[in-house]
């Protein structure tokens, strides 16, 4: 939707253009800064090691930082992940398709739908299934409803980051409204499992999209509120500005994708760029900031969740009929409600869940833009009704890897914003 | 699975120039390539796997700024060379993608990527403690994942879902502690 | 023998309304950060959870009193009373009503003790507060404490300064260093009290003191997010307890004096409005005050540590420096 | 009578906090004594109606001068220090010559002193007449010493400055890390917006 269509411009725009914050150094320079520091203290200075994390308050779960300190200044930082392991990948290779959706689920567990939706894609490559347009469409809010109760979970977690706690509660209260929308949807508020290879779960249910109506048009009020309250205060952006730059070059090498590559000017959306479900039939902006710092970063998540309202919205205005499960019964589970009145179904039922769908050769790496980033799955099949191999490319993980590079040559109180920024789940990162 | 075996490839035109670019640099040194799903991969031998990765950022008709995930393979029932590594690389710029592959034996020692892309440092410290490939020159192969005393490689296909350490409900101490 | 008794009384009286609303100024803390957050705060404990305090004393005065290993015990043990003890000595030092006031035909003055060098004293025993911190970081034996301890000595040295430099122009109107004679200065309705002509030295001195009081936004000593609980994390039970109690009577302590130095102490706004006893007067400012603190509080964000020194050092001092310039000369003017 | 107990009270517990600090090898026990020297100290000025001078002892030196050494003594490794004990050795006998004649100048200078402030008709009503404590010490620090006062200042300038020019030595490695242009403008904002 170009500026024009709308009836007012970006919502963002009064409050940003509002007062521009003060130019701030370019990568260059703050590389070579950091670089003199690192030798003004190497070998000279004695520092000293705290260990950040597992138990530590604003370390976002068990993830832990081995920081070297020379007063205030991180000199040195090992990032250790693993406490949450779980084996996902090795679990991957004992279940059917169908089996490892439930899985998915515990990756991300603050954006679930994503994980589930991500992995339904790459199994759709690999199987060549064909999705029904409902069934995309639905997708499509759903995931980007959970963009929406990412970003928000992520925002008042961020700002309590740099002690703002009140921010958070608030926060979580709006949360609410989108979790409630996703019980209404499939029961569950925190690991839905709704996606199904072919579709999805379940049916919108009655009113819901009345109700999700509500939501996507009452948020973005809540998010000019959010916005009065941090976008323009001065502590926070004296926090932020300038603080924890990347290049694009060290955001590319390291890995970093979704909003924290958007930050710094790179228009790379797979919505976009790989489009998947029903993002090729809707209009949307890729938000993109272009100064790569901790407060462009929150800038682009504030952006795209505007964008997500207006996604949702769309996708409500053109819901179209028609099924909610592609009707292919060698990679798809039937319906419960048919299983028990329909032989066919139940023949279908009866393979899938004791031998598992039919999968040719192959292998296939299928990536979804996930609300913490791109999240890549990689299977392996050799025809089995299980993957021989299988991969997942979460954010998290590489994010964890590439932050406490950029920890170096800040201050200790920065860490925890810059940690932040990154927007970290261990269970996304341990797997 | 067995992407070399395939004699006869179809090729998309987006493919094409990548194929045909790598191919004129590489030529004889691609074992294998397969096309499965509008997805391009490439074999390689170990000792060209540094310099074919690096050829594909490098080049700027390719420009594969990033890898996106690298990871490990068993394949227990090919007895010669029964370990893989797979990098994703990804254009952003391109908006492409390309797989590479190398087959590895048993105990033998793959080149490191993290000179390449930084990125490769976890992806091939996880690889390592999870099929016990030793990448040669990585600056930092330590555990990732599992417990820093943890025994055994718990991806590759005999290593038994239960475990065989640590993490198991250990009944045979049932009523001593 | 009838000035000691008096004197008994006023200080039990002082010491037990000031010790008295620190429970209950904890529970205004949480219902207020409920108020702020959208929730409701404690509401089990007594009539609208107003006991709630009294049950978190019963639990920490159960819990288990833990002494790192390898902490110095001595000091570890000495230094969360190092950090209130001086509070309560301010305290003292605060007038709640006139210099002799006739009661039951006793002559009596309604502050424990004037001293003559009173507001100094005031700044003194601030500085020596500090030392609970800062050893109670270093006793603990732990990287955190340390670092907290730290900066909550830096922080403490340099908001002292312009705390110190914002006063004397107080000094300079009141023509006095004594608490007492600096209320006097401010007789009358609300427009003669000092807040008006020093409104930069109020400013100064309200910001510096929510440094000095290590609440948010400038708790950098304790600062959660980065340094765990920054000099009170190896702390627990009723020792962790004394840490909080001492924060909240220093908080009653600065707000008492804020009110004496800026806003006309235990005097009435309005002279018509005298029939009410001072003390009300000075215990509703002070109410004030710790309300502007939780405001604050549950507002901001944080500083960051070295952003704080600036402010402290950049702005505070530069500006407590040209305020007491100018109010010399213009007092110099205007009195002679 | 009981102005000179409370005297004897205070001057022994300051004496022996002196020597508490130089006993404790703990260097913070150390500077904790040193705190409680200072405070006896200044209630000893208190005694002799010294008011605004005994808050000064507690604000300046306990409170302000103190925390700075805490900072060194906290950073100090002290194993480093015992070594520099070991180095220092040779100092022990310089203190054999030394420390007697420290002491006969004492005992010199304090022979010659009133010992009651009282006595020599300074009381709470003498000093009230001429307007307060602060008012008469400053009367007579920028009165009558004012020379003094200067020399002082200067002397301690002279200190300050030199101390700074030590420091810079090592190039411009010690600029703040963090400099950011504007920040300055920033915080002025906020203080603008304050008031």
């Amino acid at each position: 939707m170009s500026a024009s269509d709308r009836d007012t411009a970006h919502p963002m725009q009064d409050h940003v253009h509002m007062r521009k914050p003060k130019p701030r150094p370019t990568p260059e320079e703050l590389r070579a800064r950091k670089e003199a520091t690192r030798q003004r203290v190497s070998g000279s200075v004695e520092t000293i090691t705290v260990s950040m994390g597992p138990q530590h308050p604003s370390m976002h779960g068990v993830f832990q930082a081995v920081l070297d300190l020379d007063g205030e200044v991180i000199v040195n930082t090992d990032a250790r992940i693993g406490n949450l392991h779980r084996g996902v990948e090795k679990l991957a290779e004992y279940r059917t398709y169908h089996q490892f959706i439930p899985v998915t689920d515990r990756l991300d567990y603050i954006s679930s739908f994503a994980m589930n939706h991500g992995y339904c894609e790459a199994v759709e490559k690999l199987m060549g299934v064909h999705v029904p347009r409902r069934a995309r469409y639905i997708r499509t809010i759903a995931h980007e409803l959970c963009r929406l109760s990412n970003h928000i979970l992520w925002l008042g977690v961020h700002i309590m980051d740099f002690g703002a706690q009140t921010f958070f509660l608030i926060c979580f209260r709006d949360r609410e409204y989108i979790l409630d929308l996703f019980e209404m949807l499939c029961g569950a508020r925190l690991t839905h499992s709704y996606a199904r290879i072919g579709g999805v779960a379940k049916d919108l249910p009655e009113g819901w999209e009345h109700k999700c109506r509500e939501v996507v048009d009452f948020l973005p009020k809540r998010l000019d509120e959010y916005q009065r309250l941090i976008t323009q205060n001065r502590i926070f952006l004296k926090r932020s500005v300038g603080i924890g730059i990347f290049t694009v070059e060290d955001l590319h090498t390291w890995r970093v994708t979704g909003p924290c590559l958007r930050a710094a000017g790179v228009p790379r959306d797979l919505r976009k760029d790989e489009p998947y479900a029903a993002y090729d039939e809707v209009e949307f902006e890729v938000a993109v900031e272009y100064n790569s710092d901790v407060y462009d970063r929150f800038l682009v998540r504030m952006k795209e969740m505007y964008e997500s309202c207006n996604i949702i919205r769309q996708c409500l205005d053109n819901l179209p009929d028609g099924e909610f499960l592609a009707e292919d019964a060698a990679h798809v589970l039937p319906l419960k409600k048919n299983v028990m009145r329909d032989a066919a179904a139940m023949v279908q039922d009866f393979v899938h869940v004791f031998r598992g769908p039919q999968v040719p050769k192959g292998e296939v790496y299928r990536a979804v833009e996930a609300p913490k980033g791109e999240f890549g799955v990689y299977i392996s099949s050799d025809g089995g009704p299980k993957p021989q191999r299988l991969h997942l490319a979460t954010p998290s993980f590489f994010h964890g890897q590439a932050v406490p590079a950029l920890f170096e040559g800040e201050m200790l109180a920065d860490s925890v914003g810059i940690f932040g920024s990154a927007d970290i789940v261990l269970g996304d990162s341990d797997r | 699975m067995e992407s070399s075996t395939q004699t006869t490839i179809e090729i998309p035109e987006a493919m094409e120039s990548v194929f045909a670019k790598v191919e004129q640099r590489f030529g004889e040194k691609l074992l294998g390539t397969s096309f499965f799903r509008g997805e391009l991969s490439i074999t390689v031998a170990p000792a060209d796997w540094v310099e074919v990765a690096a050829y594909c950022r490098d080049e700027p008709s390719l420009a594969f700024e990033r890898l996106d995930s690298l990871l490990g393979n068993h394949y227990p029932a090919r007895k010669d060379r029964p370990f893989e590594v797979v990098a994703h690389l990804t254009s952003v710029s391109r908006t492409a993608r390309l797989r590479l592959k190398t087959q590895l034996a048993e105990g033998e020692k793959a080149p490191t990527l993290t000179g390449v892309w930084a990125s490769a440092g976890w992806d091939e410290r996880e690889t390592w403690e999870m099929y016990g490939i030793v990448f040669e020159g990585h600056s930092d192969l330590r555990r990732l994942l599992t417990t820093e005393d943890f025994e055994g490689f718990p991806l590759r296909k005999d290593f038994p879902l239960r475990g065989t350490v640590g993490g198991r409900i250990r009944t045979d101490l049932k009523g001593k502690i | 023998m009838t000035d000691f008794i008096f004197l008994l009384i006023k200080g039990v009286l002082w010491v037990a309304v000031g010790v008295g609303m620190v429970p209950f100024l904890i529970y205004f803390e949480r219902k207020w950060a409920g108020f702020f957050q959208s929730r409701v705060g404690p509401t089990y404990a007594g009539p609208w959870g107003s006991l709630q305090s009294f049950g978190d004393m019963a639990k920490l005065l159960s819990k288990e009193d833990v002494v790192p290993e390898r902490a110095d015990k001595a000091v570890f043990k000495l230094a969360p009373y190092i950090l209130f003890v001086p509070g309560f000595l301010v305290m003292a030092l605060i007038p709640f009503g006139p210099l002799n006031v006739d009661i039951f035909g006793h002559k009596v003055d309604l502050v424990i003790a004037n001293f003559d060098a009173g507001a100094i004293m005031f700044m003194a025993l601030g500085s020596i507060a500090v030392y609970g911190i800062v050893f109670a970081g270093w006793a603990s034996n732990n990287h955190w404490s340390l670092l907290g301890g730290l900066r909550c000595g830096a922080n403490m040295v340099s908001y002292e300064i312009a705390m110190g430099l914002a006063l004397v122009g107080i000094f300079l109107m009141a023509d006095s260093v004594n608490f007492s004679q600096i209320v006097d200065g401010q007789a009358g309705n609300f427009w003669n009290w000092y807040f008006i002509p020093q409104i930069v030295a109020f400013v100064i001195f309200f910001i510096s003191s929510i440094a000095e009081l290590n609440r948010d936004p400038f708790n950098v000593a304790e600062a959660e997010q980065e340094l765990v609980a920054g000099h009170m994390t190896e702390y627990s039970g009723m020792r962790w307890g004394l840490f909080m109690f001492g924060e909240y009577v220093n908080m009653v302590v600065m707000s008492a004096v804020i009110a004496t130095l800026f806003f006309g102490g235990w005097r009435a706004p309005f002279t018509a409005l005298d029939f009410i006893p001072g003390f009300i007067w000075l215990i509703g400012k002070v109410l004030f005050f710790i309300f502007l603190y939780m405001w604050i509080r549950w507002t901001l964000p944080r500083y960051r540590y070295n952003q704080l020194m600036d402010i402290g050092w950049k702005i505070f001092l530069p500006l407590a420096i040209a305020n007491l310039a100018v109010t010399a000369v213009i007092v110099s003017v205007v009195q002679r | 009578m009981a102005e000179k107990i409370l005297f004897i009270i205070f001057a022994s517990l300051a004496v022996l906090g002196a020597l508490g600090v130089i006993t404790r090898t703990n260097i913070v026990h150390g500077l904790l004594l040193l705190v409680f020297t200072f405070v006896n100290v200044a209630a000893v000025f208190l005694l002799t109606q010294a008011y605004f001078l005994a808050v000064i002892q507690v604000l300046v030196y306990a409170g302000a001068i103190l925390v700075l050494f805490a900072f060194v003594v906290m950073f100090l490794n002290l194993k480093e220090f015992h070594q520099l004990e070991q180095l220092h050795g040779t100092q022990k006998w310089a203190v054999l010559v030394l420390a007697p004649i420290l002491l006969a100048e004492i005992v010199v200078v304090v022979a010659g002193a009133t010992w009651t402030s009282v006595g020599a008709g300074i009381t709470p009503d003498a000093i009230a007449a001429q307007g307060g404590n602060v008012r008469v010490l400053g009367i007579t620090l920028f009165n009558e010493m004012l020379l003094p006062f200067e020399m002082a200042s200067l002397i301690l300038l002279v200190g300050m400055v030199g101390a700074i020019v030590l420091a810079k030595k090592e190039d411009g490695a010690s600029m703040a890390l963090r400099d950011w242009t504007g920040d300055e403008e920033a915080a002025q904002a906020v203080v603008e917006q304050e008031v």
